[in-house]
C-alpha cells in the first residue's frame, strides 16, 4: 500500500506517461507510429491528403465491424461469419432496390439480414451453447452461398431510382476533406469505444468472457448476453454491407469474403484476448489501422505483388513478438 | 434473536450420475440465527446450499422462503428472492477490477454507464470491514493480482454488497487467517443482529463454537441431528459427523531427526523475499509460519523451482543441486502442493486417474503406451490411503467435493515418491476426521523418510503437526521455535518482536 | 519527317491488377514492361492478391494517390471501378483498363477479350470438334465473376448453336487441385460418359488432368484449359489436355502501355490540335486482343520467351 | 459403490453399445452412416469403386494434416499455416528435383521444410508465448508468398529425372484395389490413433491443454510439448505436400489452399475441443471424411454450384446442433 500511495504522489505528468504505457493498446499504437514515421520519410506519398482518404475509405467498414468483433473476442467466441453477411447485405440492398422498393427501405432490410444471421448464430451459441467457430463458419457458408444464389456467381448494379443518388453519397460523399464514410465509422467508433469501456450492458459481455459460470451464478444472463453479441455482429455486419454497396453502387459475389480473418487479426493484434474477457475496441480498431497502413506501404513501396503476402505475415509476427517483449519489460 | 423461520427445506433429494448428495434433508434456518452444517467432505453440505441457491434443481422435495414455497429456475431467482451465496470455489472474474467482480451483475450506473467512482467507494466500504488486509485490497485492482486470501475476501464481499435474508458461507475461512477470519466473523455477527439467516459450513470446530447458535450434523447425505451450540461440544459434534469416535487430531511428535535432507542458503526473491535460509531433516516436519503474505508461498514456490529466485543455494543431501524450474525439482525429488487447487492444482475436466499419473506419465507406461491397469491400481490405493469418496476413476475430478479434491491433489504428490514435500495448506477444506488421518499420514511419511514442510494459515495445525517452525516475516527469517516452545504465544511473540525491531 | 520518341525517365506507368501474383498477370506484365523499356519510362506493377473488392479498390485508389503518369487497370467489379477511374481521370492521370472492362467509366480504351467471349470461343472450338453432338461439363471457381462469365458464354452458345450437345454438369473448382480433382472425380465416378471436358480457369486444369488420369480416362475425355501456364502447355504437348485458351496477356499489357503513352503524352498524336481535350477521336475506345485455340500445332509459341 | 457394481454385472452386449454411445465421436458417426445410406438409396454412384476410391485419395492429405491438428487443438492452440506449408512443401520437392537434386532427397527437404516452419510456430508459441491464431495466420501468409515467390504465380511441373516415375508411384500407385495414398494416411492415422489415445508423450498434450498452469507445476514442461506439437503439424503438412507433388506431379501457387479451415472444423466436427484438453484423432478423421463425403454427394446430386456453399454450411450447423442434442441426452 506505501507503494502506491508513493507513486500517486509523484507529479502527475509522469502519471499520464505511465497510463498510456500500461494501456493494452500502446504497443500497436507504437508500430503503428513508428511504421507511420518510416514510411513519411521513406515517401512523401504517404502523407497526402487523398492517400489518407482512401486508406482512411479503406478500414472503415473493417473498423465497423471490429467494434463488434471486439465484443465476440471479449466474450470467449468469435465470429467467422461477418465478411459474407456483409456480402448478403449489400446484395439485397441492391437487389431490392432494382425491384423497385425504396432504397431506403432496402438499407433497412441489408441491417435487418444482419440482424436475422446474427441472431440465429446468437441463438445457436448462446441457447444451444455450439461451437462458436463451426456455427459462425456454417453461417458464414450459407450467407455467401445465398450471395452466389442472388447474384448468380457474378455481380449486381445499382441501377438508378429515386433516392438512389442520395444514398450513394454516403459512401463516396465528403465533408470537408473527410469522406462521409470515415466520419460515420469514426463516430461509431468513439461511441462504441466508450460503451464498451463503461456501459453497464457492455460489462456484462466481459464477466461471461472472463468466467461464465460465475457470471451465471451472480445472475448474469449469460445466454441472452452471448445472443446480443451475435445479433450486434451481425446488425454491424449488415450495416457495412449497406455501406459497401452505397460506395461502389453494386454489389458481387466476393463481396466481403476475406473480412472475418482482417478484422479477428487485427482485433487480435489491438490486445483482444482470443480467449475472452479482455479488449478495448480502441485496441481493435487501431489493429485494423495496423493492417491496412501495412497493405498502404506495400503498395507505396512497389513491393512485389509476389512478396507482399510474406512481408504482411512478417510484420504480423514481429507485431505480436514486439507486444509480447513490450509486455513483458512492463511486468 | 427470535423464532420466526425465515428458510426450511423439506425432504431434499438430489442424486448425481453413481451417487445419491442428498437422501432427504429437512433443515430449518431462522431470522438471525448462525446456523452450522457440518460433515464429512461429500456429506452433501455444498449440493444442499446449491439447491437452496437455484444453482442445481432438487430430484424431489421443497424450500420455503417466509413460509411460501418457492422454486428457483436459476441463481438469478434466489438472488432476487434475497439469498447470497459465498461459494466455497473462489471464482471471480480474473480479468476484471475488485470492484467490477464484488458488484457482478448488480453494478451501480449512471445513466447505464457503469459508475467507477461509486463502484469504488462502495466495494472500499465492504473491504474495509475486514480490517487491515481488506484495506490493502485496491478496488481498482485486477483480480488476477491478487493472493488467494484477497480473493477469498473479495468473494466474500460479493455476497455482502447486494441485500439478503439468507446469506450462505460455504467454507468462507478456508483461505484467511485469523485476523481475516476476526473480520469476518464481526460482519456475520452484525448480519446475525440485523435479522439475516445466515448458514455456515466450516470444518473448523472452533469457528463453529465461536459464532454459530445451532448446529446441523450432515453425514452421506442424510441429516444426524440439528442441535443448539450451547447443548453441546466439539468431541460429541466430531464423533457424530464421523459416525464414530475420534482419537487424537494431532499424532504423536518425534523426539530426534535424522540427517538434513535440504538446506536453503540466502534464497532471494525481492520484493517477495530475502537472504532465506533453512534446513529440513528426515523424520521431522517442518513449520514455515507467518502472517498473511508473509511470503511463505513465494519461498516454497522459488525453492520448486515455479517461480525464479534472483539468488540462492539449494542442497539435497549436501550436495548443491540445480533447479531452474519445476521439472528440475520434481527430478530431484522436491515437490509442491499448491494453495490453489482450481488454478494450477488439477486438470479438473480430467478423471482422477489421469490426474494422479500427469507428473510423472512416463512412470506408468509400457513401450511408451499408457498402462491403464498401473495407473489405476495406484488410483485405488491411494483412494484407500486417503479414503477418498467418488464414484468411478473415470469420473471428473471437477465433480468430486471439495475436500476430495484436495485429498487427491496430496495423492497426486505421493504418487511421485517424492523426498521432499512443501506443503501449502495441505488440509484446506478437509473434514475433521479426514485431517485427523491426514496428520496421521504426514507423520507416517516423515518417518519413512521423507522430509515435510508444511504451510497452514491455522496456528493450531503448525503448533500440533509441526516438530520445528521457522518463523518468517515481511519475507525475511525471524526466529525458528522447536521442541516444548513451540506454542501459539511463543509464535505470536517472535512475530511481533521482530515487528516491535522494525 | 516522321515522329521521334523521346526517352522520359521520369515518366511512371502502373499496371494494377486484382488477384495479383497469378501468371496471367506476369504475361501481361512481360508485355507492359516490354513497351515500356521500347518507350523509355518506367513502369511498375501494383495490385492486391486478395479478391475482395474493397481491397482492390483500395489498393487502386491508393497508386492512384501515388499519382502516376498514366495507368493501366483491369477491372475486378465494373461498376465498383467506375468512381475510382473517372476521379483518376479528372485529376488528370490517363487510364486504360485491359482483360477485364468498367464501359461506364471515362477509361479511353479498353484492350482485351470479354471473359463471355472467350466461353463463346471454347463453345464453338468444342461445338465444331463433335460435329454439334455429344456431352461436356465444365469445372467454374465459384463466386470469382470472371470465371462465371466464362461459364455463362460457354453455357449460351452451346445452348444456342449447338442443341445436341448436353451439358453435363458444371462443377466447383474449389481452392486448389486437389478440390477440383475430388470434385470432378465424384462426377466421373456418376457419369463419364463425357466427351469434353472446360477446364475454364488455369487452377483447374491440373485438378481435370489428374481425376482423368486416376479415373483412366485420360484421352478419353478430353480437355479444354484456359490461359497458357507453361504446365498447361506441356500439357498440350504430352496430349493430356487438347487444347487451351490464350486471351493474349502479352498482347494486352504490350498495347495497354502504348495506348497509356499516347494518352500520356498526347502531342505524338497529331490528329487535331488538343485532340483529347476536345475529344477528338484518336485512339480506339476498344482495341480486341483476340482469343485464340492453343493446340499442340502452335503449343510451341506461346511459351513465353525466357 | 454397489451401483457400479450392479451396472458391471449387466450384460456385456450392453456395455459395449454403451460404451460405443458414450464415444466423443458416436455422433459424427451417426451423421456420416445417415449420410452415406441416404446417399446410397439415393444415387447407386455413390457405392462403386470408382468413387471411393477417388473419395479416399481426396481425403488422404487432409485427414493426414488432420492427426496433427487434433494434437494442435487439444494443446490449447491451432495451426492455420498448414495449407501453406503444404504448398510450399510440394513446391521445394518440384523446384528442387528440376534444379538436378535426387527426387528422394527433396521429398526430405519438403518434409524439413515443413518440420521448419513448424518449428519457428513451436517456438514463438511455446517459447515466447505468442498468441498462435496470428502466429500460424502470420507462417501461413509468410509460407504462401514464399510459394507466389517461387511459383511465379503459376504452376511448376516435375520433369522427368531418374526416381520421379518411382516417386510418382506414391500419389497415383494402388496395392489391389487401394489407392497407395490413402493407405499411407490409414496407416498414419491408426499409429496416430493409439499413440494419441495411450501414449504417455500425447497425454502431456492433453494436460498442457486442460491447465496449463497445473501442467507446469507438475513438472512437464509446457513450453516444449508446446513446441513439439507445431513441429508435428509443420512435418505432416511437409509430408502431405511431398504426398501432393507425388500425386499431381505438379505444384502450384494455390496448393493447400483453405486446407486450414477445412481440417480445424472437420476435426471439431469430430469431437475436438477448440479450448483444450479434448479430442481423438478418430474424431478429427471421421470429421474430414464427413467432410468429403458431403462435398462427393453434392457433386453426385449435381446440386447447383451456387447452392452448394449453402448446403454444406447448413450440413455443418446441423450436425453439431444433433451433436449437442445428442450429447445432451446422455447427460
Ligand atoms: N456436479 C456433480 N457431479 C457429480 N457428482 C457430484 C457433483 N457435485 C457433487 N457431487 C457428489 O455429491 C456428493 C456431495 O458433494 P458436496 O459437494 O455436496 O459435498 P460437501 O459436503 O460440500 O463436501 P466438502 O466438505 O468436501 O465440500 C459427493 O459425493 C460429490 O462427489
Ligand atoms: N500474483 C501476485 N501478484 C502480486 N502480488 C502477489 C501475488 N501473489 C502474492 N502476492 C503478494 O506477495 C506477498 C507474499 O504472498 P504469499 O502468498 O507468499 O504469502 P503467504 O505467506 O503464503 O501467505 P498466505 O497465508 O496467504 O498463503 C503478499 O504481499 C501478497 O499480497
Ligand atoms: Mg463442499
Ligand atoms: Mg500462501
Amino acid at each position: 500500500m506505501k507503494n502506491v500511495a508513493t507513486t500517486k504522489e509523484q507529479g502527475s505528468k509522469n502519471s499520464v506517461w505511465k497510463n498510456i504505457r500500461s494501456m493494452k493498446e500502446f504497443s500497436v499504437l507504437v508500430i503503428l507510429l513508428v511504421l507511420i514515421v518510416f514510411i513519411s520519410v521513406l515517401s512523401p506519398a504517404f502523407l497526402t491528403v487523398t492517400n489518407l482518404r482512401t486508406t482512411a475509405i479503406g478500414f472503415s467498414c473493417n473498423a465497423i465491424i471490429a467494434i463488434a468483433m471486439t465484443l465476440a473476442l471479449v466474450s470467449g467466441g468469435f465470429d467467422l461469419s461477418v465478411g459474407s453477411v456483409l456480402g448478403l447485405s449489400a446484395v439485397c440492398v441492391v437487389v431490392l432496390t432494382n425491384n423497385g422498393w425504396s432504397i431506403w427501405m432496402a438499407c433497412i432490410v441489408g441491417i435487418l439480414v444482419g440482424i436475422f444471421c446474427g441472431s440465429i448464430n446468437g441463438l445457436l451459441i448462446g441457447y444451444l451453447n455450439l461451437n462458436a467457430f463451426i456455427t459462425t463458419l456454417g453461417m458464414q457458408q450459407m450467407a455467401r452461398g445465398i450471395v452466389y444464389v442472388l447474384t448468380n456467381g457474378g455481380s449486381i448494379g445499382l441501377q438508378d431510382a429515386p433516392g438512389v443518388k442520395a444514398f450513394r453519397v454516403i459512401g463516396s460523399g465528403s465533408v470537408g476533406k473527410f469522406p462521409l464514410l470515415f466520419l460515420v465509422c469514426l463516430v461509431l467508433v468513439v461511441i462504441g469505444d466508450i460503451l464498451v469501456r463503461r456501459s453497464g450492458i457492455a460489462r456484462n459481455v466481459f464477466f461471461v468472457g472472463s468466467n461464465e459460470k460465475t457470471a451465471m451464478l451472480s445472475g448474469i444472463n449469460t445466454r441472452l448476453v452471448k445472443t446480443m453479441v451475435y445479433v450486434l455482429t451481425g446488425a454491424l455486419s449488415g450495416l457495412a454491407g449497406v455501406l459497401t454497396a452505397s460506395r461502389f453502387g453494386t454489389a458481387t459475389s466476393s463481396t466481403g469474403s476475406g473480412v472475418e480473418m482482417t478484422v479477428i487479426s487485427a482485433a487480435v493484434i489491438g490486445g483482444v484476448s482470443l480467449t475472452g474477457g479482455k479488449g478495448t475496441v480502441a485496441g481493435a480498431v487501431l489493429g485494423v489501422v495496423l493492417m491496412s497502413v501495412i497493405s498502404n506501404i506495400l503498395v507505396i513501396l512497389n513491393v512485389s505483388v509476389h512478396w507482399q503476402n510474406f512481408i504482411t505475415g512478417a510484420i504480423l509476427i514481429l507485431a505480436i513478438i514486439f507486444d509480447a517483449l513490450s509486455n513483458r519489460k512492463k511486468n | 434473536m427470535n423464532n420466526e423461520v425465515i428458510l426450511r427445506t423439506s425432504d431434499i433429494k438430489k442424486h448425481f450420475t453413481g451417487t445419491y448428495a442428498l437422501k432427504g434433508v429437512s433443515v430449518e434456518l431462522k431470522k438471525g440465527e448462525i446456523h452450522a452444517l457440518v460433515g464429512e467432505n461429500g456429506a452433501g453440505k455444498s449440493t444442499l446450499m446449491n439447491i437452496i441457491s437455484g444453482v442445481f434443481s432438487a430430484d424431489s422435495g421443497s424450500i420455503y422462503l417466509d413460509g411460501t414455497e418457492v422454486h428457483f429456475r436459476n441463481p438469478n431467482d434466489a438472488q432476487m428472492a434475497g439469498i447470497g451465496f459465498v461459494h466455497q470455489e473462489l471464482a471471480l472474474c480474473q480479468d476484471l477490477t475488485v470492484g467490477n467482480n464484488i458488484f457482478i451483475g448488480h453494478l451501480p450506473t449512471k445513466k447505464s454507464m457503469v459508475d467507477n467512482v461509486v463502484l469504488n467507494n462502495a466495494s472500499r466500504k465492504i473491504l474495509d470491514q475486514f480490517g487491515e488486509s481488506g484495506k490493502n485490497i485496491n478496488p481498482a485492482a485486477l483480480v488476477s493480482t491478487l493472493s488467494v486470501a484477497q480473493q477469498q475476501m473479495v468473494e466474500i464481499a460479493k455476497a455482502l454488497s447486494s441485500d439478503c435474508k439468507v446469506l450462505i458461507f460455504d467454507e468462507p475461512t478456508s483461505s484467511l487467517n485469523d485476523e481475516e477470519a476476526k473480520g469476518l466473523f464481526e460482519i456475520i455477527h452484525r448480519l446475525a443482529s440485523q435479522g439475516i439467516g445466515i448458514f455456515y459450513i466450516s470444518h473448523k470446530m472452533e469457528e463453529i463454537f465461536d459464532i454459530c447458535n445451532t448446529i446441523t450434523i450432515m453425514r452421506d447425505g442424510q441429516k444426524i441431528e440439528t442441535i443448539q451450540v450451547k447443548d453441546t461440544n466439539p468431541e460429541y459434534v466430531v464423533s457424530n459427523m464421523v459416525g464414530k469416535e475420534l482419537g487424537n487430531l494431532y499424532p504423536e511428535k518425534n523426539k530426534s531427526r535424522g540427517e538434513e535432507v535440504l538446506r536453503v542458503e540466502g534464497l532471494t526473491r525481492k520484493p517477495y523475499f530475502s537472504n532465506v535460509s533453512f534446513s529440513t531433516y528426515k523424520g521431522e516436519i517442518l513449520g514455515l509460519c507467518g502472517l498473511v503474505g508473509a511470503g511463505r508461498t513465494e519461498i516454497a514456490r522459488a525453492i520448486c523451482g515455479i517461480d525464479k529466485r534472483q539468488s540462492g543455494d539449494i542442497y539435497l543431501y549436501g550436495k548443491q543441486i540445480s533447479i531452474n524450474n519445476c521439472k528440475d525439482a520434481s527430478k530431484a525429488g522436491i515437490c509442491y502442493l499448491t494453495e490453489d487447487r482450481k488454478k494450477d492444482g488439477l486438470f479438473l475436466e480430467m478423471s482422477l486417474v489421469e490426474n494422479i499419473v500427469a507428473p510423472q506419465i512416463s512412470a506408468f507406461c509400457k513401450n511408451g503406451l499408457l498402462s491403464e491397469k498401473h495407473a489405476e491400481d495406484i488410483t485405488a490405493k491411494y483412494k484407500e490411503m486417503l479414503n477418498v469418496k467418488y464414484s468411478s476413476t473415470s469420473q471428473n475430478i471437477g465433480s468430486l467435493s471439495g475436500g476430495n479434491q484436495q485429498k487427491l491433489m496430496l495423492a497426486k504428490l505421493l504418487a511421485m515418491k517424492p523426498k521432499v514435500l512443501f506443503l501449502d495448506e495441505p488440509t484446506r477444506g478437509i473434514d475433521v476426521g479426514a485431517k485427523a488421518e491426514i496428520h496421521q499420514l504426514l507423520r507416517k511419511l516423515s518417518n519413512e523418510g521423507i522430509s515435510i514442510v508444511v504451510i497452514s494459515s491455522e496456528m493450531p495445525e503448525t503448533v500440533g503437526v509441526c516438530d520445528r517452525v521457522v518463523v518468517i516475516n515481511v519475507g525475511k527469517v525471524v526466529g525458528e521455535i522447536a521442541g516444548d516452545e513451540l506454542t501459539q504465544n511463543q509464535i505470536v511473540t517472535t512475530i511481533s518482536e521482530f515487528s516491535d525491531k522494525e | 519527317d516522321g515522329l521521334q520518341l523521346e526517352a522520359h525517365p521520369d515518366q511512371t506507368y502502373y499496371m494494377v491488377t486484382f488477384l495479383s501474383g497469378y501468371s496471367f498477370w506476369t504475361e501481361c506484365w512481360r508485355g507492359f514492361q516490354d513497351a515500356a523499356a521500347m518507350l523509355g519510362v518506367e513502369a511498375k506493377y501494383g495490385g492486391t492478391t486478395e479478391y475482395d473488392v474493397n481491397s482492390a479498390v483500395t489498393s487502386l485508389e491508393q497508386v492512384i494517390a501515388l499519382n502516376p503518369t498514366g495507368m493501366a487497370v483491369t477491372c475486378m467489379d465494373a461498376d465498383a471501378y467506375v468512381d475510382p477511374i473517372n476521379n483518376a481521370i479528372d485529376a488528370g492521370i490517363p487510364i486504360v483498363t485491359f482483360d477485364s472492362d468498367s464501359p461506364n467509366s471515362k477509361r479511353t480504351t479498353f484492350l482485351g477479350t470479354s471473359n463471355y467471349q472467350a466461353g463463346v470461343t471454347a463453345a464453338d472450338y468444342i461445338g465444331e470438334k463433335l460435329g454439334g453432338k455429344g456431352r461436356v461439363a465444365c469445372l467454374t471457381r465459384t463466386g470469382q465473376s470472371n470465371i462465371n462469365e466464362r461459364i455463362e458464354g460457354f453455357t449460351t452458345e452451346l445452348a444456342d448453336k449447338y442443341p445436341d450437345i448436353e451439358m453435363v454438369q458444371v462443377v466447383d473448382a474449389g481452392n486448389d487441385e486437389n478440390e477440383a480433382a475430388t470434385n470432378l472425380s465424384s462426377l466421373l465416378s456418376t457419369d463419364s460418359d463425357i466427351d469434353y471436358i472446360f477446364a475454364a480457369l488455369q487452377q483447374a486444369v491440373l485438378g481435370t488432368e489428374t481425376a482423368l488420369s486416376e479415373a483412366g480416362l485420360t484421352g478419353e475425355i478430353k480437355v479444354v484449359g484456359f490461359d497458357t501456364d507453361k504446365t498447361t502447355l506441356d500439357s498440350i504437348k504430352s496430349g493430356s489436355v487438347e487444347a487451351t485458351l490464350s486471351q493474349s496477356p502479352y498482347a494486352e499489357g504490350f498495347w495497354s502501355m502504348i495506348y497509356v503513352y499516347m494518352l500520356a503524352n498526347q502531342d505524338c498524336i497529331k490528329s487535331a490540335d488538343d485532340w483529347y481535350a476536345k475529344g477528338f477521336p484518336s485512339l480506339p475506345a476498344t482495341g480486341d486482343s483476340g482469343c485464340a485455340v492453343v493446340t499442340a500445332d502452335n503449343a510451341d509459341m506461346y511459351y513465353l520467351a525466357e
